[in-house]
């Protein structure tokens, strides 16, 4: 025990006797939810709690929702103070660092006790949470990229549908960009650009995620290929710098043809554009069926004091019946089969766009890219990206940036 | 405690020794509380910070000592350190800017016209705004499609393009600090002002007697007289500035590349996104470093003892 | 203010009657009466009238109440108009509706409807009016 | 300054300035209440058909009344410990007294460590503390602010000693002397207290953000932080919310501006 160590014993110790009286109560039978950015969806979790507790007397559950960038912050505060919530909704690949520091529970075994619960949901989507070959996170709300384009754009430049291959669409994308026009918009957060590299073949880490392998001359010839697209305006800048309303913003004013983005964004942009009728927007799989997965998943704390109710809360809150009602509500898909399909369903009368960019997500599952288990994620987007910024904006030579690239992401591959 | 109560009692021969040391004692406490608080809230975690600063320390990773291993990452291996370095300066070097124009505002209101009072609020109105806000309003502000600024230099010709200020690596950093020059520029004044209004009105006439044009009586008695309201705007300045964590954490968090990135963002992330909180504390010590040599230099500059402060 | 300053004035006056009282007091007393009204007028109630193109009543009309949720509007319950045209939901929780009206072979229409608070009583003033061609607003 | 000079270029100037000032207030204020597009180009600088609706969004989209409320309470707090405590350790900085300039020293260099690296250490101690979640938890870290300690320590210090001189021979205690004889003096500096204690304590984001845990004890801020991350497409709302989160704070301002501006800028010439 060094110094570190009984200094906390000690405040601990000391922290029993001052705790707050919902701490004291988590040694009952309590069960405290950390939702991400879902908050808007209090009505129907009144609901499944209610039912829960109704299935469970004498079960308590505390319902916490924090907004994306400040839910990690929060989420580690509370791993430090020993409180952390029992479950938790985590997006994208956080999960996997904090997996891999034993945050997180492995389900596994409870898993291999339940198979039917398992076989509900869509496989592809199932192994996307699966670390050092233990499962760790169960699927809440799903999402990938796909292609949307404008109709009417394409027609004004005299192409007959949306590109098949990668040649296509910089090619689609350099006969739009004119004037205030541009061709090509991607969202660029976590590794959304990242189909554009898969579909030429580039991959980032070697298999064994422990080398980089995106420094090759093809990949130069990409950065490079971009960077002139990016300057002769078939793709607008915003796809390097904007990140969210950006983007998305841009493409809904109507004077970008193809945006590559995933399904949520389809609903911002019809918010904001008034041109948007099936008509006029298509949405399609990116060229080679690439895309990349912006994935919910609830998983169960190791802190956790009722892991088995934890989970069986987890189960709850992902069965068919309450899949399909937050399916219905928020058009998303849950990777809950049966849920997906009465919510695709429910869809198509209503809005039929919806329906198609929601089919997209269930097509090709099995093409994902840019949702490698890598306990340090995010340092590697930080070593990598800004380089890869400066390459498509042509502030640097592509061969330079992705050697500067190389150089920082094997620090950090060395550092873990 | 005694013995101190003997020093001041030979400074101040009117109060007994007993009295000196109740004296003392309700000195010490009536200072406790505010104390108390910089403690816990100040001070014992900056001690956290430096201690955690030499070791390999995550939530859940047993603390490891590893020497000055971040240090050495920080100063020869971390561009975005650098980057963010040198933005944090950037915007320190532009507290000048910004007391400058206050400068000139205070001496305006500080005029005998009439509405001044009016004129004071309205400038300091900027101040009392939610950070958060106020960075959304500048935000859309500067936006390229719909923004005020991108409409006004389009329509008076100033730029054929629309600019994308806060997505572009030239602009942004301007356009964040001229948002925040924006929210500090009333509070400047206010502090210069509170300065102007103890230069005594006698010294300027004596001036005006011995023939000196306005503007030397500013260069030689407004200055000077000024020095300590101008270091006490530029430490406070400074400091608001660069810990003004939600300013760009909304307006462009960081972005884009690290062209907006300031040290206390990058602690933040490195802290929060990356879960590098080893690392961020070794930044946050260095930090702390920068602040207090950047404050020591200024007040080395304005030749105060702790100036406004101390004027006692 | 100036009451405030005036010594003349006797203390219980100088007190009250300064703006940092009189301020937020009429904010409260705003606040407690517009309170006063929300509560006597939030019974959901939504009445209107169906007509076609000319301006005629539509009887017989599918009327639907959608209610706004976090992206779309959901149904939320629907009616048949009545020989006037006329037509009545008790039961809206919302402040952001849609009202539709559709019947085969006379048109349909749908119009967006803001309400002060959350299940204000409203009467619409103007008719829903039927058309061939109306497209689906949302 | 002198009464030669002439005016009108001193208005012109201030009412430009005044202008820079005022246009981002109005540009928000017109946006959240007209109906207009906001991602339609050109902009119009008149509101067309203006309506409340987006404030009513708002008030519905949070708990907003339970946030306020949270607010209130918790800068009422922050205003009273910043006035009390900060004009104790301000009365003290006055006096002579052994230690002084290391304690001096401690402020300003607690004045440089910035809040966002002390997170985790200060909820740990919040936690020991029993206080999280809160509101005196929320309170807490801002019931002492340095600079307001140096605005009471001035107006003190502008007190004449032989005021607090003759008080004392009078065998008045120090508590007393500061609360009968030095506060009245020092009214501006209570201003300024209030004001910028209340603006710290209402604005302040990231520490609420991490002290709270449920709903019920969220703040504004935070509901303002929330709000953009998901209804990003309602901009007109999103405006409405910023008036909304920052018309108490301009009120208090303009109720308390005549003390402020003016006490701070004339009582300083007292001494």
């Amino acid at each position: 025990m060094d110094r570190r160590t009984v200094l906390k014993t000690g405040l601990a110790a000391a922290g029993t006797l001052a705790m707050p009286a919902y701490l004291r109560a988590q040694s009952n039978k309590k069960i405290s939810v950390l939702t991400w950015n879902i908050a808007d969806q209090e009505a129907l979790f009144k609901e499944e709690f209610d039912e829960f507790k109704k299935a469970n007397p004498s079960v308590e559950i505390e319902w916490l929702d924090k907004k994306g960038p400040d839910l990690p912050a929060f989420y580690q505060t509370q791993l430090v103070a020993g409180t952390a919530p029992d479950v938790i909704d985590i997006q994208g690949a956080l999960w996997v660092e904090w997996a891999a520091n034993g945050a997180l529970l492995d389900l596994t075994p409870y898993f291999q006790n339940d198979p039917a619960f398992v076989k509900m949901f869509n496989p592809d989507y199932m192994s996307s949470f699966v670390y050092d070959k233990k499962n760790y996170l169960v699927p809440f709300y799903v999402a990938k990229t796909l292609l949307y384009y404008n109709k009417t754009m394409f027609k004004e430049a005299g192409l007959s549908g949306p590109p098949k291959t990668f040649d296509e669409l910089l090619a689609s994308a350099q006969a739009m960009g004119k004037g205030e026009k541009t061709g090509f918009l991607t969202l660029n957060f976590d590794w959304l650009y990242w189909p554009l590299m898969k579909m030429n073949g580039i991959e980032l880490l070697t298999p064994d995620y422990k080398k980089p392998a995106f420094n090759t001359p093809a990949a130069a010839e990409l950065l490079d290929r971009l960077a002139k697209s990016t300057a002769a305006g078939a793709i607008n800048k915003i796809a390097w710098t904007g990140r969210w309303v950006e983007p998305n913003g841009a493409f809904a004013s109507g004077t970008v043809g193809m945006l590559q983005a995933h399904s949520a964004s389809y609903f911002f942009v019809k918010g904001q554009g008034r041109w948007i009728n099936p008509e006029t927007l298509g949405a399609t799989q990116a060229p080679g069926d690439w895309s990349t997965p912006t994935n919910h998943g609830f998983g169960v704390s190791k802190s956790s004091g009722n892991p088995e109710l934890a989970f069986a809360l987890v189960k709850h809150m992902t069965s068919v019946k309450w899949a399909t009602r937050l399916a219905q509500i928020r058009r998303v898909l849950t990777a809950n089969i049966e849920a997906d399909k009465a919510g695709l369903e429910s869809v198509k009368a209503d809005d039929p766009l919806a329906y198609a960019v929601l089919q997209t997500q269930l097509e090709h599952t099995d093409k994902m890219t840019g949702n490698w288990p890598l306990a340090n994620d995010a340092q590697i987007k930080e070593a990598f990206w800004p380089e890869f910024q400066n390459a498509v904006l042509g502030r640097k030579d592509a061969k330079t940036a992705l050697a500067d690239a190389e150089r920082a992401v094997t620090r950090v591959l060395r550092r873990s | 405690m005694s013995v101190t109560a003997i020093d001041t009692a030979d400074v101040r021969p009117r109060f007994t020794r007993r009295r000196s040391t109740r004296r003392a004692i309700l000195i010490w406490s009536f200072l406790a509380p505010s104390l108390l608080i910089f403690l816990l809230y100040r001070i014992l975690p900056l001690g956290w910070n430096l201690l955690l600063s030499f070791e390999a320390w995550s939530p859940l990773k047993p603390a490891v000592f590893i020497g000055f291993d971040n240090y050495q990452e920080m100063f020869w291996d971390d561009d975005v350190f650098w980057q963010a370095l040198w933005n944090t300066l950037g915007i320190i070097a532009s507290a000048p800017l910004g007391i400058a124009i206050a400068l000139g505002l205070a001496l305006l209101v500080n005029s005998d016209i009439r509405g001044r009072d009016v004129y004071r609020t309205l400038i300091f109105l900027s101040y009392p705004l939610m950070t958060v806000a106020v960075a959304i309003i500048w935000r859309w502000m500067f936006d390229e499609r719909v923004g005020l600024i991108n409409f006004v230099a389009r329509s008076l010709h100033l730029a054929d393009q629309p600019i994308p200020f806060l997505n572009s690596f030239t602009w942004a950093l301007p356009c964040v600090i001229a948002a925040n020059i924006w929210q500090m520029l009333g509070f400047y004044m206010i502090i210069i002002l509170t300065g102007l209004q103890t230069i005594p009105g006698n010294l300027y006439e004596a001036a005006e007697i011995d023939g000196a044009n306005s503007f030397r009586r500013f260069l030689r008695i407004t200055l000077p007289l000024l020095r300590p309201s101008l270091f006490l705007c530029f430490v406070i300045g400074m400091l608001n500035s660069v810990t003004s964590f939600d300013l760009i954490y909304v307006m462009t968090n960081g972005g884009p590349g690290h062209a907006t990135e300031i040290l206390v963002t990058y602690i933040y992330k490195l802290a929060f996104n990356q879960t590098r909180f080893d690392y961020a504390a070794a930044i946050t010590v260095v930090f702390f470093m920068l602040l207090l040599a950047v404050t020591w230099a200024a007040n080395r500059l304005s030749g105060g003892n702790v100036g406004a402060v101390e004027h006692d | 203010m100036s009451i405030r300053d005036d010594p003349a004035a006797p203390r219980w006056r100088r007190w009250l009657l300064n703006r940092f009282v009189l301020v937020p007091g009429t904010l409260a007393i705003i606040a407690i009466v517009w309170n006063a009204w929300v509560f006597t007028h939030n019974h959901g109630k939504i009445a209107g009238r169906v007509v076609d193109a000319s301006g005629r009543a539509v009887e017989g009309a599918e009327v639907k109440l959608w209610v706004f949720n976090f992206t779309t509007f959901v149904e939320q319950a629907s009616t048949q108009s009545k020989s006037d045209g006329s037509f009545q939901f008790t039961s809206n929780p919302s402040h952001n509706i849609q009202l539709s009206a559709e019947k085969p072979g006379v048109g349909r229409s749908r119009i967006p409807v803001r309400l002060y608070f959350q299940s204000e009583d409203l009467t619409l003033k103007q008719p829903l009016q039927l058309t061939e061609a109306a497209t689906e607003g949302k | 300054m002198t009464r030669r000079q002439r005016r009108w270029p001193i208005h012109l100037a201030l009412i430009a300035v005044c202008f820079v000032m005022l246009v981002p207030f109005y540009w928000v204020l017109k946006t959240s209440i007209s109906g207009e597009n906001i991602f339609s180009y050109p902009p119009s600088i008149v509101p067309r058909d203006p309506q409340p609706f987006y404030y009513v969004d708002v008030w519905y989209a949070i708990p907003f009344a339970r946030y306020f409320l949270n607010s209130v309470v918790v800068s009422i707090l922050t205003i009273v410990a910043n006035v009390v405590l900060n004009a104790m350790a301000g009365y003290s900085l006055t006096q002579t007294f052994p230690g002084k300039q290391i304690v001096l020293m401690l402020f300003l260099s607690c004045m440089m460590i910035p809040f966002q690296a002390t997170i985790i250490p200060a909820y740990l101690i919040t936690g020991k503390l029993g206080l999280l979640d809160s509101y005196l938890g929320l309170a807490l870290p801002m019931f002492s602010t340095i600079i307001c300690i140096f605005v009471f320590k001035a107006s003190f210090d502008a007190v004449p000693r032989s005021l607090i001189d003759a008080a004392r021979v009078d065998g008045l205690s120090e508590w007393r002397i500061i609360w009968k004889v030095m506060m009245p003096l020092a009214k501006s500096a209570v201003a300024t207290n209030v004001i910028l204690s209340f603006i710290w304590s209402w604005n302040n984001f990231m520490w609420p953000l991490i002290a709270t845990r449920s709903q019920d004890m969220q703040t504004l801020p935070l509901g303002l932080a929330r709000f953009i991350s998901y209804q990003e497409d309602t901009t007109g709302a999103l405006y409405a919310f910023c008036i909304m989160v920052l018309a108490p704070g301009i009120l208090l301002f303009l109720l308390a501006q005549k003390e402020f501006v003016q006490g701070l800028t004339t009582g300083a010439t007292k001494g």
